[in-house]
């Protein structure tokens, strides 16, 4: 045994550096947060498995054969596997709520101010104006489009950028509730609100999708692969004859592209590149941003309230992020905190539905502003 | 736009620049910009949504007057003679069954024939009887009803 | 808000083109058809969700990075997505009314005729000969088939070419019964054919795939791939040792490749070149090669009605065409509907196989002849 | 060949073209050529289909005559003598369960051992109980018949 | 009908090749022991259909643009399917039984001592180093390990070693049994050793992977890939939060990868390549190398009973080989032969579960001397 | 490296090349730095499972501990009077069900409420019933699951 074959043996560990060294753990980190807080498993898993992997000193998983470089280039390079995925979101969301209650669309746009604000503490914080709008993006509250727009915009940013959408993302639950509370009123809360539900026709279902499309891509044309996947898996589903490509979208091909892509992604988490005051910088902002997109939503709430004379309960507007089904849910249970029986679930799904379409539409006006393709 | 090409800006360290030279117009216009937008695109989608729901509306007004016309134009149905002493119907089997039998024999003749419906063609099964994995079933269902395009499901 | 932002937001609307407004229609039209009629809506929906997502103005899911023009390039340029869903359509079909009739090869044979004379035609029309030899294709009236050879020998004509066979193939119910009525007496209609079911040994059924393989695929190189990839499904399907890859490739596989298949082909629905005379003429020639199919398959079937002395239906001489197993449940519904329990399933069911094959063996010999590769 | 680097031809303008130009002959000889091959092959596959169909006979006749010659070789049964005035077998339980009672058993067993046997090793499951979803145990029972290649299934 | 069509249509005869027919042969044989003998059915019937389809004389499906071509750049080269196919092992396996008994992890090691004579035995016959090492690596008897180090070291002898290694494995219960006779005393092989269940912590399932991971893979970064994806799989599988990524892992993506991985490799199976006295030598030192394997796994085991004393059955040795889970049922097959009921099989699987993962190391050992990447 | 352009070694005929020339060096070396290598990798695991099973053990211990430490601090539960002479709890219904059939209504409820729970949110179904295909249901469950992030399963 010479010094030569040690030399090979001992390669790996010679090569340990802290930043891969830090790069593991923050991986670790993320998947005990997967497994033992169940915050968004399905991503945080193999996110977290991507980073170790890819941190292991001469990991022959990235670089120009690396079978994980090999899902990022299949993948997220041309920004097909979020698109995918949503086709089944699409393939799985009910717009109904939004369709009994058109009037909740306005509360899903005032549920992405967050992200010109995050935008502008981005820039103060010295971000290039591509990077302070993929920040930004997170206070779309929607992974795959901060997966799409981070990528199109800031490539190198795309890896914390994920990792603060999809944390918080799982922390809505405790982010949201001190935000709704600081800014109304017992009264406020306690407003009941009447439902009168309608029978929305399967013409309605089948037309809405089509017009969304229609009309956001050729508005905002940088808008047309977000929102056309988004409503061709709604259009899918309502369509009730292709079950069988409805059930691939939102099965199979979900789960594997959701894999793949938690793979990829987690394999860009370089220490060299992730460890940098940039990325703690983003994930605080991205706090902001969950922060000011509730905050802003509420506040809107308030201004229906005074427009409608008493009768909105201005919580729901908080359910205008998206983060599709779970802020409405959030919404929920605080109008019930103040009064067990006031349920308000249904207007804020509506308002939720909205936010997700509402967050589509503003990543590609964000596009569209900066002039990328 | 190779990830593994691109340049990593190692010199960004965000605190040293100077705040000062932000472009501060930039972002106030794309604030501006952008929310309005976003704004403008939900409101025409209200719009586009309100118009589409008074669709359904009168399409069920006209579904409502039309069945109302066809109940007009029809003979109005002779009064029902004064109900007799003992309305009940009885069903009356040769057997002995009393009806409450019949109805649970009924219920089981229906769920099962539902049963061996969703069993379907069983030669059409690439896979072991007791396997739910495959459900070949429903590709043959699947396969049938495009072949047969006029029969709504 | 200066003019250049201005620009960019209007950039979309600027750009809309009556060739994409009709593109946008036509695409309507298809998903309408898809839903609303249930034709073939597995294919005709996500080929027009292709194309309206490819004909929005300035859409990004379109061009070199487009996330559409990405799946075209996965699958459709190598030619892999047609022959995936042939292991598919192999593993699904039920080869033994064929085995247990084994002259009713013949038939299968002679529901090929159309395409040559649609062939015919259309160099009558002045399609090159290439151009002429795709349009002939449609009359294999088999969706992969002519998708695999229009995209060998003339790619450009690709989306006329699928949107006419699979719109054609959904309205078989239609366009055959009027052929078959026209051609035949009520007398030969109402012939009834003694059906002796013999046992098909595991051995036979796992034999005809590999035997079919090996003799086409030997005589006919540029079969191979259409052959050898539908026989491979069969052998799969037969052999019941492999039932996770027979699953996977009837289910997982072909559903998720379809969807792509759809959206890729509807990608290449472009206003400027669908919209062409050409387009026309397709669509024209294509119902002539599906009426010509027919009557090729009746006529053959009186000529063994001759031969066999009156013995011979010649209604399931139509079946030959491939289209499985559509075109035997229509045969079998003219049949009852001269002679309520006349029974000729089996017998056009075995017909069907036939011309299942037989499609797939004149794709092979056409490109053999065009020398193409 | 890409698609997208594909000069389109927009000076195609069939109806402009001179329809004498056409090439007849070509024409044809692809009808001719094509169609003799199509027949060639499929009558060729049917010849090949009836040599297998033969095989299958052979096969079957040899089958026939094999057992019929081990009824010839094997000793003639004895003859079963008269049946007695009550041929019917009683299987006398001493529990007082009668025939029909123990049928009913019979196959209520069968049938709960062939459930058991169907949901397989539980702990090789990774899913949740009453998922039907990915029925791993059927991936199990896969490894399983893979590990003892001599049992047909 | 001029003589240029009619070499056109005899080109295909005119091509066969003694070798094309003797490798068409060979793929029947193959396809003959999937469905006849049912050995390893899910690989070898692919790989034999693969070796059909790329044999036929001028077949389309090789070359530059042929979709089997393609199917071996998507996954082969790139040595993407085999890493896919370990991700669904490792949700597939459970290794509780080793975690009971830690020590067993020794007679993994014990297993690998064939890949090296083998190695010695194959230079002995003048194969280069980097080919030696590849047919060493039949000897870890463990197909995607074998796929992936000899498509690294050697990919020109990379088909005749997958047909190596997936034959003998599934020839296991015929290889072995004799060897263990050989070497064994009846009163040894009749050892009854104590079995003391005892509960594995959710917390020692979790951290299984995790810490083998870390281990492995910093010591030897060439084992990363394989042992990084194997354990990833066991990890998305002991998490219990994220049954769809394991049940897309170990299904959809497992059977779509198997089926694609195995007429990638047949289609490697060209005759000028596969036809020459070296893949004859593959096929015997294949062979040679599991009996290596078992025999010094056996010799290891009575080492470790005579430290133990005369308490450890040494046919347990034998079961650390890897070939999971098949090797321990032969073990309990033949303890149960000298006495009915010596029950040994939990002992046999936790060795089997260590030679599983010591065969990835010794993979990864294998990669790290050659210095390859 | 592409398979299809390596320059295959036609050449390459094993036995008639010098076995002498064989590397036995290299070879020795392989096998024994590379089982050297294999043996201390899988002791060092070996090593760290054990560290893991003692964590267990620890663990287990201190469960233990601290459970006797709750039980000794808790009070010492009253001895219980003599038994009476019908110890049996009996459940007093006034409609006048006896026990066993209180016993087989609840199981049967909680049997159906398990069937509801399995079958979920029906309006959340993609497919037709009776499909077990998508099982959307589990889909459902596994977005609920994912929204409520600190319940455990
Ligand atoms: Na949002
Ligand atoms: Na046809
Ligand atoms: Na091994």
């Amino acid at each position: 045994m010479n010094s030569e074959t040690l030399r090979l043996l001992l390669d790996g560990v010679n090569n340990l550096s802290w930043q891969s060294m830090v790069m593991m753990a923050i991986g670790l980190l993320l998947i005990w947060l997967a497994i033992a807080k169940e915050y968004e498993p399905l991503l945080l898993l193999p996110i977290g498995a991507g980073a170790i992997l890819a941190n292991i000193p001469l990991s022959p998983l990235v670089g120009e054969h690396g079978a994980l470089t090999t899902l990022y280039n299949m993948g997220v390079e041309n920004e097909l596997f979020p698109l995918l995925i949503f086709i089944g979101i699409g393939a799985m969301t009910d717009f109904g709520p939004l369709l009994e209650n058109p009037k909740m669309v306005l509360l899903g746009a005032a549920g992405q101010f967050g992200i010109f604000l995050t935008l502008l503490l981005a820039l103060a914080l010295g971000f290039s104006q591509p990077q302070a709008a993929s920040i930004g993006i997170i206070g779309a509250i929607d992974g795959p489009t901060s997966i799409y727009v981070s990528n199109k915009l800031a490539p190198e940013l795309l890896a914390p950028i994920t990792v603060a959408a999809y944390s918080y993302m799982s922390l809505v639950p405790l982010i949201m509730p001190p935000v709704m509370r600081l800014l109304t009123t017992k009264k406020e809360r306690a407003i009941r609100m009447p439902y009168s539900s309608r029978e929305i026709s399967q013409r309605t279902r089948l037309l809405f999708p089509i017009i969304v499309t229609l009309v956001v891509s050729i508005l905002v044309p940088f808008a047309t692969p977000l929102i056309g996947m988004l409503m061709l898996g709604n259009l899918m589903r309502e369509s009730k004859v292709v079950e069988r490509l409805t059930g691939a979208a939102s099965n199979e091909l979900a789960n594997v592209v959701t894999l793949f892509l938690g793979l990829a992604i987690g394999s860009t988490m370089m220490g060299e590149r992730f460890l940098r005051p940039a990325t703690l910088f983003i994930m605080g902002l991205g706090l902001i941003a969950f922060v000011l997109d509730t905050a802003a939503g509420v506040m809107f709430g308030k201004l229906l309230n005074v427009f409608s004379k008493g009768k909105f309960n201005p919580l729901i507007g908080a359910a205008g992020i998206s983060a599709f089904p779970m802020a409405a849910r959030v919404v929920q249970k605080e109008a019930s905190r103040e009064n067990f029986d006031n349920f308000v679930l249904m207007h804020a799904m509506g308002a939720n539905a909205a936010g997700q379409v509402a967050s589509v539409v503003a990543g590609g006006v964000l596009l569209a502003l900066m002039g990328a393709a | 736009m190779n990830l593994f090409e691109i340049p990593v800006p190692l010199e960004l360290a965000p605190l040293e620049m100077a705040p000062l030279e932000m472009d501060w117009g930039w972002g106030l216009m794309m604030t501006g910009v952008g929310m309005s937008v976003v704004f403008g695109l939900l409101a025409l989608l209200w719009a586009l949504l309100h118009l589409i729901a008074r669709g359904d509306e009168w399409a069920a007004r006209r579904a409502a007057r039309a069945e109302a016309a066809a109940v007009a134009q029809a003979p109005a149905p002779k009064p029902v003679a004064a109900a007799p002493a003992s309305p009940t119907v009885t069903i009356a089997d040769p057997d002995g069954l009393d009806d409450d039998t019949i109805a649970a024999i009924a219920i089981a003749v229906i769920k099962h024939a539902d049963v061996r419906r969703k069993q379907a063609a069983p030669e059409m099964r690439a896979n072991a009887p007791g396997s739910q994995l495959w459900a070949s079933r429903w590709v043959a269902v699947g396969r049938g009803l495009q072949n047969t395009p006029w029969r709504r499901r």
